[in-house]
């Protein structure tokens, strides 16, 4: 599987709420339902240890206990054209999915080294119950 | 005739506090602002008694005198993309982040509140004229040091050159 | 007019509920509203036929009774500076939006031919009532 | 600052309701709560008076009473591949994020001159309470 990020539920900007609680890098669903969930991963590079990416893809995955293997609810995928300079590519994603209690919902990268994670408002996560 | 401005005489905010309190609509009321480096925990049950501040947690900070409920998160330095951190964060700075050696910021806005790390170009071959810094990369020299010749837009060193492949520039240079 | 994206309502991923339902390519409205309506289109080059690309376009329209032209609420346009090589580019968009009972919502791209339609999870569209 | 976008808040798709206003460019919280808060700038060059971008960014911001400086709450950054030809480049960002009664939101962008307002349904701001 691709790498999953984790986050951070407490300090600054984050917050969670209504029993909708994040553990082990993921959000744990508390009430079956349909959940706007969105998340936007900032991509950056070139990076020390990098090879050169032809591409940056982000994924929200829901793990369930009713089934063994996780479900790719989201999916953005962005071909990179970059010429050796600094590069940023934000990808942003978000839509309804129906949810049951207990599901995970966590969000994975192609490659974990490109993300941008110094400023917790380029790079987010969340659900909220319509 | 006069032309009339009609305008708010004074733009009221909407409550006004005396300095250095804020209104709390919790608790509807102005309160003491909490000092740089920490937060409203409780607001003040009247006026006169100060509101409870607590420190902000590690890993946050607060620049300004608030009455807000949460401490701001410290950015990190990219050091993954050649970023160097200057000062660390404390409870009433955020972090503050440079370039490794060897690189110069591109900044990403005009006031470059946020910036890429670039690698500073070698100028191999060449004199520099400008040294790569903090703020912009090197400047080299357009012509090739002496015992180097020029191939293409690159400067190359005499002793690498064969019989055939100096060509004239080369020959020029190399002898 | 531009082409018209088909969906899948039922399989997968994809429901409709609350009366909001799905005919001839658009999303029919039960009860006005505020809106928050969205979609991702995920376009990928180059394609067998297709003449090379300089941009994609995705546009969420609307159409109603009480008007005869449809009306443009939200529009990407991206240009594409891709070189030749296979590329992939997703365009998300969202928002709030003030619709009538009967109001129909579709989504029209720039050419069908790049559109990845392969993963329901690449490409997807849906509304929610606030 | 960054320069700030200003709106147009009641002509053609644009609306505002249920006491959430709109003055000197920004959005105004009339209830403390959790909103979704989104936007959508569209830029495009080059453009005849402009220096060549390298980048553009989106930053959706809150000023708040209770703190003198404002506060970054999302951010869309992007670097240009753009080769001298005419380009454009939709950035959209959106999350939940707990506001106070008077908070101001408003938008920044790197570049107010690459900024696409011809269009409404291009260049966009809202937010809505949970």
């Amino acid at each position: 599987h691709l790498p999953i990020l984790q986050w951070e539920d407490k300090r600054g900007l984050a917050f969670t709420k209504n029993n909708l609680s994040y553990s082990s890098n993921a959000l744990v669903i508390p009430v079956s339902g349909d959940y706007y969930v969105y998340a936007q991963v900032t991509f950056r590079g070139p990076i020390e240890s990098g090879t050169k990416a032809s591409s940056v893809t982000e994924i929200i995955t829901k793990v369930t206990d009713s089934y063994p293997e996780p479900t790719q609810l989201l999916m953005g995928t962005k071909t990179l054209s970059e010429n050796g300079n600094g590069w940023f590519q934000p990808i942003y994603l978000g839509a309804v999915v129906s949810l049951e209690v207990g599901d995970k919902l966590m969000v994975n990268v192609s490659d974990i080294k490109l993300v941008d994670y110094t400023k917790e408002h380029r790079t987010f996560f969340g659900a909220f119950l319509l | 005739r006069q032309r009339v401005l009609v305008q708010p005489l004074l733009r009221l905010r909407r409550h006004a506090c005396p300095t250095g309190m804020n209104w709390i609509e919790a608790a509807h009321q102005c309160c003491s602002q909490c000092p740089a480096g920490t937060f409203l925990s409780e607001p003040c049950t009247s006026p006169e008694n100060r509101s409870v501040c607590l420190p902000c947690p590690a890993g946050t900070f607060r620049t300004q005198p608030n009455t807000l409920s949460k401490c701001q998160a410290c950015y990190e330095c990219d050091q993954e993309a050649f970023q160097s951190v200057l000062s660390n964060c404390s409870a009433t700075s955020n972090i503050a982040c440079g370039c490794q050696p060897g690189h110069f910021r591109v900044c990403l806005d005009k006031q470059c509140s946020d910036f890429s790390c670039q690698k500073c170009q070698p100028c191999t071959g060449r004199l520099i004229q400008r040294p790569c810094s903090e703020a912009q990369d090197t400047i080299c020299d357009s012509s090739c040091k002496p015992d180097f010749y020029r191939e293409g837009d690159e400067c190359r060193p005499c002793h690498t050159s064969t019989q055939d492949t100096c060509g004239k520039e080369c020959q020029q240079v190399c002898g």
